[in-house]
């Protein structure tokens, strides 16, 4: 028996809700947290909050193309991290510290 | 309704079961005093040297950001696996076929790239 | 009824997480509550009749870029932070201000349009979830085809760039 | 979960049981482990408790529950606890999707003066459309509980196998998801249930335009993806952290890895999770290439249903006859020959047969970890990604092309 | 293959050969980078062989062949497509530009060997046959200009390539601003041409413009037409905008032969026979332009009397020969102009590369006063200079001769010719033909005066395999086009394949009037004025070489304005520049610093506070930076919603 109309009931706007409530945590830790990987996780809750809108028109419109935005997010998500992660290791080995702040004196 | 709840129970129920299992554990268990010798890290009996957490070479991140990367190739590819056959019926097997290929000769690329660019070496 | 309880359960667990992700002090914590958090958005595709995004997301990110994080962290030995936000408590106060607008103007929005849509409550829904992946599928190899290929060069993009800045000379890599 | 109290209760139920019998094949595959070694390496094992010191284990769970509740100086309290739960999660949410025999079909009856019925139960904890996506994506998780473990003992050997482990899982996780490409690309379908009842057949394929039959071989799947099945195989012994790839617990390295700090039942924990992980690997090599529960031409359903039917109609009776004990109206039922006995009957006949290929799987996990030596690190990162691989895309590739070829037009 | 490929492939077989040699212009390897840029020149060869051939197999009447590849812009009714077209005109344009262009860019390989950065060098070649090309095959206006100022580029690139010495890169500097002078009017006509026709297609505008009403000097197409003129003569070294070919000598020699002899510098002429259509409307551009093409042939030449340097007397001839050009154009002799093009890209490209060999061979000596008697050192080079030298000076049956003759017959026969102009162009063939002579004395003749510490020597296969072909084509070049009058006396009547070939797509001024008498004895007068020089020349130089002194000494004052170019330069400077960088001085001490600069002064200071402020706000804070892009979406979607 597969899954079917499970918890679509309550309504379009709790997830939109959600979802916006997700976004704006995401923010304020990319605005106001100091290590940079956090904030990259905080970049993360933010795109997280985006899939989770476009699975929600997606699925309240029938119509695939949000899941495979979601998709390509996802992607583009873990791409992110990757370089991000790679940067913040080279920040490391440099300051022994992973501030934001270092990012100042990245100059090209 | 639907077939969510279960795993969710099922989760819940292992989560409960392994809470009352520490439980236990920390209830049955005896409690001698601690000694300074005894809460010391564990370093096969010697008295422990140098920090107790240690910098790790950067060669598991790496290894980690590449899985990353090769993990999400692979996962495209389990759409592609399941509509083949659709594809193929259709007529377009050589056009799926295709697509794929394009999308697996930058994945090999890409592989023989990190292989011969020694980032997957290990000493 | 059923649903609105799951609903409102994962609502909570995923809000209290993605909060303690935001304000715990040990960054370990917070990729560890980001990981929680995004196992149960993982659930809440499920449940939204989007199972196969959802796998991937346990796949992809609860299980791949969330241990990238884990061991990055594992790999820095960071202590816990005794200040975790940034400095400044003019702008801090203007950043939440900021935020708050930002959410200010997305509820403004979902309330005003949501109905209009005609999709507040219920909806059509997917017609036939257990083909869904299928159809993404064939959805995926036809109308996104290239959005497809260029990503695949993306990620050998990336895969060279991660290469190339982690053979910047530094300190850690002596052993 | 289910429309009324009965079908709640029982998939509960039928979920807790299948948990406990992930926790229960612990103390059986150590016992298992420890007579098997002994019997590899020519001495005893445990013989004294019980027999064949069979309840020896029941006499170590005892002892663990009254060991000491050691925590560590500097560790993160939060985390060291939550490590072993996190443990035990993964291999039971993902050991609960695999189908351990066919769903079984009730029809309508009477119990306790209400009508009940018509059901149908899956012999699982539960099925999912995106099964194989769901199992792995579950089963990725398995890298968290090391790495809570590892790093909240503040301990450098506990770090070291932690990371050790969770690099080797992620790079095996690569080999093993693209061996599951090839099976994909065969059966074209996520569910576990479909793909066994693809491989419940006699082995039969069109061959430009040819059917070919071969009708004493069951329809698995290890007959068309050999590689893929060794590839995975090999994979899902690096993904348990088994003999030849259990680097993170190189005792001469690294103590013993990402739990040296662990005692009692939190080691324990650890270990229910592995051997859970075990038997899940076990299971899905069973239903990916060995036909799951089901035994192809050599044991159709027809057969067992037969079996099954004259059993039930040939014991009912005695049973009602022997007891002779006057039951409640409402309870005759229970004993009173049905198709539903029957179906039940055979579901758990199947089962058997699910759990017998497990239990060889199980062995030979057992068997090789007594034979082969240990991996260097380096030769086992070495093989994950420069030879399986690239073996595994050229698995895929072969596939693909040939699947192309055979089902063109 | 279609021939949307074949020209896509034209421009971008010499583009990929400019990217792997400019990807790698450190490189000293100067074999792998001429033998790529020969092949790429080569292969473009073929390709203009392969489309020359389809165009022949095509009706008279429909010889076109077109591709439109994009849409370049559009603005209103305005748009442009990136398109081109061959007919006939630009298909002896190709094979000339790609065939001397493939025969130079072998003889680099030998030329440049010793040089510093071979593969810059080769790259710039590349660049510039890939321009060429683009000028030449544009099907618009816009398209040609592209390639207008891509040749320009190119030409102060490889002017200036040994820039290191500062009176080269001058030069450059010079060709370049020159040109810009010229490239302005160029725009000037084409704005001009489309806001008077609506559109910037050679077929639409030839087909359009005889719709416009036409008024003496001051109607758009006769303003259009001029400043297309002045375009060209910046581009092709005419009178007033001249002066930078002699001071562009200062580039490598194959460079001087290729872009400052045979392809570039006739642009000027192509662009104008190819918009033949319009220029035949504006009688009185036409005549401007015959005047100015017959007096520069005439000064060029008799500077080209009193040069010492090798290089500046071939650049002084390449101005007068491109003068013969326009004199043509001028009088509607638009097939000869073209025909003498031709020809010229031949003997003259020659020449250069003759030239070259010498040079290279004299080490880098470019004084005729230090050669002479390099006959018997250089055989293969004295002997297809001299078939240069035939041809230059119009001895038939060589090239130059039919070519020349044609202009000069129309000059004086065409309904818009006129004596005067024959007689400044005889008068000018006769000096081509003494400085020509005077410098095959010089260098090959006489009695050596090369210094004995330099030991001339004959040059590589490769360069003069280069020369040995183009002799060949000088000798021969001439034969497709030969007048009816005189092969109406030769046996067998060979036919004029060029006119026949170039006519359908051409102008025309209307019937010539003219006797066949009258053309023999022109021709006759011509060609003995030419032989009656060369013989003086040869007097002068050889048998009596003190003569010249006396007669310079005797001339005196006006040897040495001709010497001096007539002082062009100097009054150039003393009457132009030198007013206008006075004016700038004034403008600059009186009105800039006493009355600009205080604006600007108090704006800075405004803006420098402003600075001051705004600089906190971006410290490299990165998160600061978030915070205002957050802001910035804020107010944009409230703005948006509000509004």
């Amino acid at each position: 028996m597969p899954i079917s109309g499970v918890l679509l009931d309550v309504g379009i706007n709790h997830y939109l809700v959600l979802s916006a409530l997700l976004f704006t945590m995401g923010m304020i830790g990319v605005l106001m947290r100091k290590n940079v990987i956090v904030i990259l996780m905080s970049i993360e809750l933010m795109l997280n909050a985006v899939n989770l809108t476009f699975i929600t028109f997606s699925t309240y419109n029938a119509n695939l193309n949000g899941q495979i935005m979601v998709f390509f997010v996802m992607t583009i998500a873990a791409a992110e991290a990757g370089v991000g992660l790679a940067l913040a290791v080279a920040i490391y080995k440099k300051f022994k510290e992973v501030n934001i702040r270092f990012f100042e004196q990245l100059r090209g | 309704m639907s077939q969510l709840i279960p795993v969710f129970a099922l989760a819940g129920f292992v989560i409960f079961f392994g809470i009352l299992l520490v439980l236990v554990a920390a209830l049955f268990g005896p409690k001698p005093k601690a000694s300074k010798m005894k809460s010391m890290s564990y370093e096969c009996g010697l008295v422990g040297e140098g920090q107790e957490t240690t910098k790790v070479p950067v060669k598991f991140y790496l290894t980690a950001i590449l899985f990353i990367l090769f993990d999400i190739e692979i996962i495209f590819m389990y759409p592609w696996a399941i509509a083949y056959s659709d594809f193929i019926e259709a007529g377009q097997g050589l056009y799926i076929f295709g697509a794929m290929a394009v999308f697996l000769a930058i994945f090999i690329f890409g592989l023989f790239w990190e292989i011969r660019s020694r980032a997957l070496e290990w000493e | 009824m059923m649903s609105a309880i799951f609903f409102y359960i994962l609502a909570t667990l995923i809000l209290v997480f993605a909060y303690k992700t935001i304000t715990a002090n040990n960054p370990i914590h917070c990729a560890l509550y980001l990981a929680i958090t995004m196992i149960n958005l993982a659930f809440l595709f499920f449940g939204l009749n989007a199972p196969f995004i959802g796998g991937v997301q346990l796949v992809v990110y609860a299980g791949a870029v969330m241990v990238l994080f884990v061991m990055v962290l594992m790999l820095f030995d960071l202590k816990s932070e005794i200040r975790a936000f940034s400095r400044g408590l003019f702008s801090g106060l203007l950043k939440i201000a900021s935020a708050g607008l930002i959410f200010g103007i997305l509820s403004n929005a979902i309330f005003k349009t949501g109905d209009l849509l005609g999709l507040a409550s219920g909806g059509p829904g997917m017609p036939d979830p257990a083909g869904t992946s299928r159809d993404l599928a064939i959805m995926l190899f036809t109308k996104y085809l290239f959005a497809f290929e260029a990503l695949g060069l993306l990620l050998l993009l990336v895969a060279v760039g991660a290469v190339a800045v982690s053979r910047i000379k530094g300190g850690t890599h002596a052993n | 979960m289910g429309s009324d109290i009965f079908e709640v209760g029982v998939n509960f139920g039928k979920m807790v049981l299948i948990f406990v019998m992930m926790v229960q094949i612990v103390p059986l595959l150590v016992w298992v482990e420890r007579r098997g070694s002994a019997f590899i390496q020519n001495r005893f094992g445990p013989n004294r408790v019980g027999p064949l010191g069979l309840t020896q284990l029941l006499a170590d769970a005892v002892k663990f529950i009254f060991k000491e509740d050691f925590l560590p100086e500097k560790s993160h309290r939060l985390v060291f606890y939550a490590a072993p739960i996190m443990a035990l999660i993964p291999a039971a949410l993902a050991f609960a999707a695999i189908p351990l025999s066919m769903p079984i079909e009730i029809t309508q009856f009477e119990m306790l003066g209400s009508i009940w019925g018509p059901y149908r139960f899956v012999f699982q904890g539960y099925e999912i459309g995106i099964g194989i996506v769901f199992v792995l994506g579950v089963s990725s998780l398995a890298a968290y509980s090391l790495l809570m473990a590892g790093w909240a003992s503040s301990n450098k050997y506990s770090l070291y196998g932690a990371l050790r482990a969770s690099a080797q899982t992620i790079s095996y996780e690569l080999a093993l998801g693209l061996s599951l490409v090839g099976i994909l690309l065969l059966f074209n379908t996520f569910n576990f249930q479909e793909i066994i009842v693809l491989q419940d057949k006699a082995l039969a394929f069109s061959f430009f335009g040819q059917e070919v039959s071969l009708g004493w071989l069951p329809n698995w799947g290890v007959f068309y993806q050999p590689l893929g099945a060794i590839i995975f195989f090999a994979a899902m012994f690096a993904e348990c952290n088994r003999l030849p790839f259990d680097l993170p617990e190189a005792e001469a390295e690294l103590v013993a890895g990402y739990h040296t700090e662990y005692g009692g039942l939190k080691m324990n924990m650890f270990y229910i999770g592995e051997y859970g992980h075990m038997l899940v690997a076990s299971a899905l090599m069973v239903t990916f290439y060995f036909g799951g529960y089901s035994l192809g031409p050599w044991l159709t359903e027809e057969t067992v249903n037969g079996l099954s039917q004259w059993i039930v109609e040939s014991i009912s009776p005695t049973i009602v006859y022997l007891m002779d004990i006057p039951f409640p109206e409402s309870f005759a039922a229970i004993f009173e020959a049905s198709q539903n006995k029957v179906n039940i009957l055979t579901a758990f006949v199947f089962h058997g047969v699910f759990l017998g290929k497990v239990l060889i799987f199980l062995w030979l996990f057992v068997h090789v970890r007594w034979t082969l030596p240990r991996f260097r690190y380096d030769q086992l990162m070495d093989l994950g990604w420069k030879t399986m691989l690239p073996w595994a895309l050229a698995n895929t590739i072969l596939t693909a092309i040939v699947v192309l070829v055979m089902r063109m037009n | 293959m279609n021939e949307k490929l074949l020209m896509g492939l034209m421009i971008l077989l010499p583009f990929f050969g400019f990217l792997f040699n400019g990807l790698r212009f450190r490189s000293k390897d100067y074999k792998l980078a001429g033998i790529v840029a020969s092949l790429m020149s080569g292969l473009t060869f073929v390709i203009s062989l392969i489309l020359v051939g389809k165009l022949i197999s095509l009706p008279a009447a429909e010889r076109v062949l077109s591709a439109k590849y994009f849409t370049w812009m559009t603005a209103g009714d305005f748009s442009v497509n990136a398109a081109f077209m061959l007919d006939q005109i630009n298909a002896i344009m190709i094979l000339v530009i790609t065939g001397v262009g493939t025969l130079i860019h072998v003889f680099s390989i030998g030329y440049m060997s010793h040089d510093d950065r071979p593969s810059k060098y080769f790259a710039y070649l590349n660049l510039f046959l890939m321009n060429m090309l683009l000028l030449v095959l544009g099907d618009n206006l816009l398209v040609m200009f592209v390639g207008w100022e891509g040749v320009g580029l190119c030409s102060y690139l490889l002017i200036g390539f040994w820039f290191t010495d500062s009176e080269k890169a001058a030069a450059g500097m010079k060709a370049f601003i020159t040109n810009r002078i010229g490239d302005a009017g160029f725009l000037l006509g084409i704005f001009l041409l489309f806001i008077t026709l609506g559109t910037v297609e050679f077929a639409e505008l030839i087909a359009r413009a005889p719709s416009v009403p036409e008024v003496g000097w001051s109607g758009p197409i006769t303003l259009a037409c001029l400043f297309l003129f002045i375009g060209a003569t910046g581009k092709s070294a005419q009178i007033p905008l001249y002066v930078w070919l002699p001071d562009a000598m200062a580039g490598p020699t194959p460079v001087s032969a290729l872009i400052h002899a045979a392809t570039m510098v006739t642009a000027g002429v192509y662009m104008i026979v190819r918009l033949s259509g319009i220029f035949i409307l504006a009688p009185n551009v036409m005549m401007i332009i015959a005047i100015i093409g017959a007096l520069t042939a005439l000064l060029a030449a008799t500077i080209g009397m009193t040069q010492w340097d090798i290089k500046k007397i071939l650049a002084y001839s390449t101005v007068s020969q491109l003068g013969y050009m326009f004199l043509g154009v001028g009088v509607g002799a638009f097939m000869p102009a073209m025909f003498h093009l031709m020809t010229h890209a031949f003997f003259k490209a020659l020449m250069f590369l003759g030239s070259g060999s010498v040079i290279h061979a004299m080490h880098e000596e470019q004084d005729v006063r230090k050669m002479g008697g390099l006959k018997k050192l250089m055989p293969i080079t004295h002997f297809t200079f001299a078939m240069g030298w035939l041809a230059i000076i119009g001895i038939p049956p060589f090239a130059g001769f039919f070519s020349k003759d044609e202009i000069l017959w129309y000059s004086f026969a065409s309904p818009k010719g006129h004596w005067l102009l024959w007689v400044i162009g005889a008068v000018a063939a006769g000096c081509t033909a003494f400085y020509m002579t005077r410098l095959m004395c010089l260098t090959f003749w006489g009695q050596s005066r090369v210094p004995k510490e330099t030991h001339p020597h004959e040059s590589p296969a490769t360069m003069w395999i280069p020369l040995a072909v183009l002799a060949f084509l000088s000798v021969v070049g001439g034969w497709i086009g030969i007048p009816h009058v005189i092969s109406a006396v030769l046996p067998g009547h060979p036919p004029n394949v060029l006119g026949d070939w170039l006519s359908p797509a051409l102008a025309s001024v209307g019937e010539i009037h003219g006797s066949a008498l009258v053309e023999w004895a022109l021709m006759g007068i011509s060609v003995s004025l030419a032989g009656i020089s060369a013989w003086v020349a040869y007097d002068f130089y050889v048998k009596h070489p003190e003569r010249p002194q006396m007669i310079t000494e005797k001339l005196g004052s006006i040897y040495g304005v001709v010497y001096n170019k007539y002082f062009i330069d100097e009054i150039y400077f003393a009457r132009i520049i030198n007013p206008l960088v006075d004016l700038s001085k004034g403008l600059w001490l009186y009105i800039d610093v006493n009355f600009i600069d205080r604006i600007t002064y108090v704006i800075a200071d405004l803006v420098k506070g402003t600075g001051q402020f705004l600089r906190s706000l971006q410290a490299g804070n990165t998160q600061m930076y978030a915070l205002y892009i957050s802001l910035g979406i804020v107010i944009t979607i409230t703005y948006v919603l509000m509004g």
